[in-house]
């Protein structure tokens, strides 16, 4: 029952520590949405743009029609523009204003439906590089089953490889969302969700939560650092062999409330995340009882 | 002895939400000497509730048809029980009341039906 | 406000539709029981959704026992029976048996709450409350929240008798009968659907 | 006893700025009691208005409360903005702050829009159908008084036991009582149970009023079109509103009673509350949004003084988006990963709602086309009306493109897309209409020049706020964040933003002064008819008296009253014609049922169990009671309605 009370002044510097960081690794670029880094980023602006084109042409087309009435029609000594005041009605007129707006949404609509189901599946060819991502209060824990290893707040990826995120939390809902590589997905209590992102380009890049989770919800912010593989390769060697091992301790302390900076482990306790094998073993995805 | 008593037809829209008088569910409101109606219903919801319990007791289908059947006799015994004894077609000076069940009949299944398929996490990938 | 409806009032209608403010009621109350219809359907989704997920709790399949349920449903049944009944005789214009009737469906009522309540009693003693599951919980809200209503109607119907007897069969009595009828007999539809999508589906595996 | 106090004032209502509202409120209510018993009013309070059961005086309490609902709405909103207007920014902490945007949403939604419509429906409706009350009077008073107790009972939670904070959508498992100890939670959930147990009797109310009480001749296709937004609203609202209700519920019993329904441990599925919160939520947006539609269309036919374009057109669309409305729901957790199959049929579904929503716009404008706009103010929110409503729908659109959304969900592109629609099309629609009824509800004209003014504030404030914030979701600013750092490019659009708040926030402290001024200074509406009017409710003085009607209209046309005034009949009332009238009676119920509620509520929020029981009993003894009043209706003598129509000028002879 407890809920850890800790005072919020002590997370000014993470905070600082978060801001020095975007700005130094220079990652801020600014629209994010519409700079993709990444396969899935790039094929959700691109529908983003061809719907944004077609609204484009419906709003401009509203804001014509309208001006044009209000002006010719304003009431005003002189007006000679035509007075009907029974006209209440024209089929053809009718008709036609219902059928560009259908026409409209066919044409977004079908991108869409491809789209959806596009993004819905893993590409087949390569073997995806899968990282299990838990969110807590108030911090991101990263584990790599294949390598053994897990960091909290930031990850690393190889450069061209998809990436199985595979998204649970251990506190209220979340959102993954690292807008340069793709669009988000919860990561929520009691079930795994899957999401595919994959970056193009060696950089840094940031990611956040974008569902409200309680009072450090703002500190919900990691890096991603994608790299060629090769490098990967070493840095995920580099931590098995250099970082601490994670114990039951390490991840009841990351359970408690509170923020973390950025952490590296060689190793973490097996059960820690929920898997289609084993289940939900310990605590991990499922929140301890309360009381 | 049966009396069928009908207000009399309306001719002209009078305001008053008669516009979906439509024929079949013009307002009568039936008398009968004997109450055969509240029978018939009885007893028929009685049979149709056995009929249900001895289905599944005696798993005389696989489960997805025994969903599927004793569902079906719920919603028979639901509209014998509406028909009957909840006077359906009995109103005055419209339907509207059939008109809005039929809307919340349509509206909860959507709740249900859906519900059931969005929680069901039908994701591709994994 | 009480215009009466000059020309259907000839055709002899039902005493409860006889003034056009009467039958404002009515209507109004098909409406609520629509809405009603809706909010048992949430009930029902969430059931639906949470049938399997017991967690230590017990299984439909070991909660629930058929002949008790059984029971409550041929008293409720019977209940909508005799309910019609009283509708019978007061479209008969006759006082005394629809209070009797009135007065049948009420004892059937209580004792269709007596038997829930028990019931739900000892449930809890053997299996520990819906604090076990969210099975359970859904499970507890979705017979329970039919089970108010049944107990607010026994209440409601109990004033009725009262009212019957004091100011005798009026326009205005008749119509409180006769939406009091409504709702009986709508909820004893929303019971035969738990007693098909609760407890008989949780008797299939 | 310490134990009772820290529970009543915990650290969170123990803030200075916390402590100076609660003394001004104090200070407001001191003043209120000072003058009604200086000048000897309480009396007059009682008789005329908390007990009356007269659609028009209930039509003015909603207004008056939906006034006050968003100066309060509005101050939270500008305390947002306010703290976002810079980086790291200190004016609010982090609780605060989400306190604020929880109450904001919430507050609008329920306390200020939703009411607001209320009180149009109450005023204008039954007027227009040439009705003398709505079908249920009593009914109405007690939906009333439920919302009125329940957003006393909301807003208490600022000075009293800690307000909510999990936003307005309040998803657990957040609001579980494992992450959210406390009070706030719980007056979330009880106030909104009670507003909505409200909000369906209103429902029920106004569709049997609609379907049962036109004045002869009027059919269906013959009603004014806000009588036909009314008739969907409220259907939208009994089908719609039992999902929160649930919703709502199945959290309180989580909370107060021990249920798992969203405690994982025990099975429990958070999401389950989203699906029923939404099943609700989206229907409800456009609760909001089709009586603003019903204002428009009246608004755009008297001011261009030209019949309504595509009448039939008009009232199919709505009907259109009414049935569509119940079935998109999912737009609002596309990203729960439900797969593509749920995701692409709700994708669809949502858009299709444009296409009705289109033919809307397409005849408002051509209604214009070919009339004489009149730039009266009510007019004026007309017109600003549709470009901002078309660019949030637009918006809407490329929220429901399913792969936009993964990257817009929760995002400022959200929150600017919903001010957009929920400010453009619903706010300006309740100006819009209050511009056009004032006269009618109070008998006297607002002032227009000052009218003029408050709207361009707001509307120039309302575009510099919003839209700079659909730039900052593409930078991947999200919502609910108190704050955020240097060098993420926010900084400058959010300081524009805050600025734009500041304007709409001088806009509406002019219109509020307007009004005062008005009340003093402006000319009262002797004709009854100051805008040439075209329905029914301009055929009688303002404000109408008590029985709206001294003999029932009878309706050929469209447009009935500018119909009767084309072929000149218009002229007054034959004496003969008027007969007495049943009126219902003032009675106390409704007060003390919403009382009763109040206190119920409130032991519940705090599990007081002897006084939510107290307050239950309260409930049931003010019900039963009720069953046995036979005595509700009492009659007006025809001769003081002669006496009264003469004295108008209406009576012939
Ligand atoms: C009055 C309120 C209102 C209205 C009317 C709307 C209208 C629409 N809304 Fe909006 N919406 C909200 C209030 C409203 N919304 C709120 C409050 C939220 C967020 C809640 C929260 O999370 O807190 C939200 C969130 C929201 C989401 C969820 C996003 C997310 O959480 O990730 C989506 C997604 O599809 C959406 C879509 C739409 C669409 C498609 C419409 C359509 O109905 C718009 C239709 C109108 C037009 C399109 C313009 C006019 C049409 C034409 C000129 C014809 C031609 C046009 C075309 C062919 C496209 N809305
Ligand atoms: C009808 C509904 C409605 C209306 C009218 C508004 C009106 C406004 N909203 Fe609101 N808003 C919502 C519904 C609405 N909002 C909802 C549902 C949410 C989501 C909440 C959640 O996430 O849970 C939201 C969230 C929301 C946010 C996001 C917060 C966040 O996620 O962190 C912001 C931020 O800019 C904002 C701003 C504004 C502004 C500037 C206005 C302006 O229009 C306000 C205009 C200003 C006034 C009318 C002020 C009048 C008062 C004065 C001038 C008095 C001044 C005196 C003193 C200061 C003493 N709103
Ligand atoms: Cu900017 Cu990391
Ligand atoms: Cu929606």
């Amino acid at each position: 029952m407890a809920y850890h009370r800790y005072r919020w002044s002590r997370l000014l510097l993470p905070l600082t520590v978060v801001t020095t960081g975007l700005l130094a690794s220079g990652c801020g670029k600014q629209f994010v949405v519409l700079d993709p880094q990444g396969p899935v980023a790039r094929s959700e602006l691109h529908l983003i743009e061809t719907t944004a084109m077609a609204m484009g042409v419906v709003v401009l087309f509203v804001l014509v029609l309208f001006a044009v009435t209000v002006l010719k029609f304003r009431d005003r000594p002189g007006n000679r523009a035509p007075y009907i005041p029974n006209w209440s009605g024209s089929r053809r007129l009718e008709f036609v204003l219902f059928a560009i707006p259908v026409l409209i949404v066919v044409y977004i609509a079908v991108p869409t439906v491809q789209q959806t189901y596009a993004l819905d599946r893993l590409p087949p060819t390569k073997h995806p590089l899968i990282i299990d991502v838990t969110s807590l209060d108030y911090k991101w824990l990263f584990q790599y089953p294949k390598q053994g290893v897990a960091t909290v707040n930031y990850i690393d990826v190889p450069v061209g490889v998809p990436v199985l995120f595979e998204l649970t939390a251990n506190s209220p809902m979340n959102t993954f969302w690292i807008p340069q590589l793709g669009g988000m997905e919860y990561s929520m209590p009691g079930r795994v969700l899957p999401l595919y992102l994959q970056a193009d380009k060696a950089g840094v890049y940031w990611g956040r939560s974008a569902n409200f989770s309680g009072r450090g919800f703002v500190h919900m912010v990691f890096h991603v650092k994608a790299m060629p593989p090769a490098e990967f390769s070493r840095w995920a060697q580099g931590l098995r062999t250099t970082a601490p091992h994670m114990s039951m301790q390490d991840y009841r302390q990351l359970l408690a409330v509170g923020t973390a900076r950025e952490e590296s482990f060689s190793a973490y306790p097996a059960g820690t995340f929920p898997t289609a094998t084993h289940g939900f073993t310990l605590k991990g995805g499922m929140y301890l009882e309360p009381n | 002895m049966t009396q069928v008593q009908r207000p009399p037809a309306i001719s002209a829209p009078t305001g008053r939400g008669d516009e979906v008088e439509i024929a079949i569910l013009a307002p009568r409101f039936e008398e009968h000497a004997f109450p055969w109606r509240q029978i018939f219903g009885y007893a028929a919801s009685l049979i149709l509730t056995m009929a249900a319990l001895l289905l599944v007791v005696h798993h005389v289908l696989p489960p997805v048809g025994l969903i599927v059947a004793i569902l079906a006799l719920a919603t028979i015994q639901a509209s014998l029980q509406l028909g009957l004894f909840m006077h359906l077609r009995e109103s005055l000076g419209s339907t509207w009341h059939v008109v809005t069940l039929a809307l919340a009949i349509v509206v909860a299944l959507g709740i249900v039906i859906f519900s059931i398929w969005i929680m069901s996490f039908k994701s591709g990938v994994s | 406000m009480t215009t009466r409806t000059n020309s259907l009032q000839e055709a002899r209608l039902p005493l409860e539709f006889q003034e056009s403010h009467e039958t404002l009621s009515i209507l109004g109350f098909w409406l609520f029981l629509a809405s009603d219809v809706v909010l048992f359907s949430s009930l029902f989704a969430v059931y639906a959704v949470y049938q399997g997920r017991v967690a230590a709790g017990p299984t439909p399949l070991q909660l629930f026992s058929l002949g008790p349920v059984l029971t409550e449903t041929i008293l409720l049944l019977t209940s909508s029976f005799t309910c019609g009944l009283a509708i019978f005789m007061m479209r008969r214009g006759r006082t005394r048996p629809l209070v009797a009737w009135l007065v049948v469906t009420l004892l059937l009522g209580l004792g269709f709450v007596g038997m829930e309540v028990h019931e739900f009693v000892t449930d809890v003693a053997v299996w520990g409350t819906w604090h076990q599951s969210a099975f359970l919980s859904a499970f507890f809200t979705l017979v329970g929240t039919h089970g108010l209503h049944v107990s607010f109607g026994i209440l409601w119907v109990a004033a009725l008798v009262v009212q019957l007897l004091r100011y005798g069969l009026t326009p205005t009595t008749a119509r409180k009968v006769y939406t009091f009828s409504l709702y009986w007999h709508f909820l004893d539809i929303i019971w035969v659907f738990i007693f098909t999508a609760v407890y008989l589906s949780g008797k299939i595996t | 006893m310490a134990q009772l106090i820290a529970k009543l004032f915990p650290s969170t209502v123990l803030r200075p700025m916390e402590i100076g509202a609660d003394a001004s409120i104090l200070l407001a209510v001191l003043a209120v009691v000072y003058i009604l018993t200086r000048y000897r009013k309480w009396g007059w309070l009682w008789r005329e208005w908390i007990t009356t059961v007269d659609h028009k005086k209930i039509g003015i309490m909603y207004l008056i409360a939906a006034i006050v609902m968003l100066f309060r709405g509005g101050v939270d909103a500008l305390m947002l903005r306010t703290q976002l207007a810079l980086p790291n920014g200190h004016f609010l902490g982090p609780e605060h702050y989400n306190e604020i945007f929880t109450t904001h949403g919430t507050i609008m939604v329920f306390f200020m829009a939703m009411p607001f419509i209320f009180a149009l429906f109450n005023i204008a409706i039954p007027l227009m159908i040439g009705a003398r009350d709505v079908a249920f009077p009593k009914l109405n008073a007690i939906s009333f008084w439920l919302f009125a107790f329940a957003a006393l009972l909301f807003n208490m939670s600022f000075v009293v036991g800690g307000s909510p904070n999990a936003g307005w959508t309040a998803y657990p498992p957040l609001t579980e009582l494992h992450f959210n100890p406390g009070v706030g939670e719980n007056y979330y959930l009880i106030a909104l149970q009670i507003t909505g147990i409200g909000s369906i009797a209103t429902g029920i109310n106004f569709l049997v009023t609609i379907l049962r009480m036109r004045a002869k001749g009027m059919s269906l296709m013959k009603m004014p079109l806000f009588a036909w937004s009314a008739l969907v609203t409220s259907s939208l609202v009994i089908f719609a509103f039992p999902a929160l209700t649930i919703a709502l519920a199945l959290t309180m019993l989580d909370r107060l009673f021990g249920s798992t329904f969203f405690t994982i441990a025990h099975g429990g599925m958070p999401m389950m509350y989203v699906n029923l919160f939404w099943i609700w939520g989206h229907p409800e947006v456009y609760i909001l949004a089709l009586p603003a539609f019903g204002i428009f269309s009246e608004v755009v036919a008297t001011f261009s003084r030209k019949r309504l374009f595509g009448y039939a057109a008009m009232v199919g669309s709505l009907v259109a988006i009414t049935l569509l409305s119940y079935g998109v729901w999912v737009h609002h957790f596309f990203t729960m990963g439900a797969g593509a199959a749920v995701n692409a049929f709700f994708g669809i579904s949502t858009m299709l709602i444009a296409i009705p929503t289109g033919v809307k716009i397409f005849n408002w404008i051509f209604t214009m086309w070919g009339g004489r706009i009149k730039t009266t103010v009510a007019m004026l929110w007309q017109l600003a009306f549709i470009p901002t409503f078309v660019v949030g729908g637009a918006t809407g659109v490329m929220l429901a493109v399913v792969p936009g959304d993964y990257q817009f969900h929760n995002s400022y592109f959200l929150i600017a897309h919903f001010h957009n629609v929920l400010i453009g099309g619903v706010v300006f629609g309740l100006f819009s209409g209050l511009y056009y009824w004032w006269p009618k509800m109070f008998g006297y004209m607002l002032n227009e020049r000052q009218g003029k003014w408050a709207f361009w504030f707001f509307v120039i404030g309302f575009w510099v706020t919003f839209f700079p914030q659909y730039l900052l979701g593409l930078k991947g600013m999200t919502r609910r964040i108190y704050t955020y750092p240097h060098g993420m490019g926010w900084t400058l659009l959010n300081l524009i933003s805050t600025v734009g708040a500041y304007a709409m926030g001088i806009g509406f402290i002019i219109l509020v002064y307007s009004v005062v001024y008005s009340w003093r200074h402006q000319e009262r509406d002797l004709t009854g008819d100051p805008w040439d009017g075209r329905t029914l409710e301009w055929s009688l003085p303002s404000p109408a008296p008590e029985y709206n009607f001294a003999v029932l209209p009878e309706v050929t046309e469209r447009d009935a009253w500018w119909e009767m005034k084309q072929a000149g009949k218009t002229g007054r009332i034959p004496a003969k014609d008027v007969h007495s009238i049943h009126m219902p009676r003032n009675t106390p119920m409704p007060f003390l049922l919403g009382l009763s509620f109040f206190v119920a509520g409130l032991g519940a929020v705090f599990s007081w169990w002897y006084v939510a029981v107290a307050g239950m009993m309260g409930v049931f003894i003010i019900l039963v009671s009720g069953w046995f009043d036979y005595h509700d209706h009492h009659e007006i003598p025809a001769e003081e309605i002669r006496r009264n129509e003469a004295a108008l000028g209406r009576l012939e002879g």
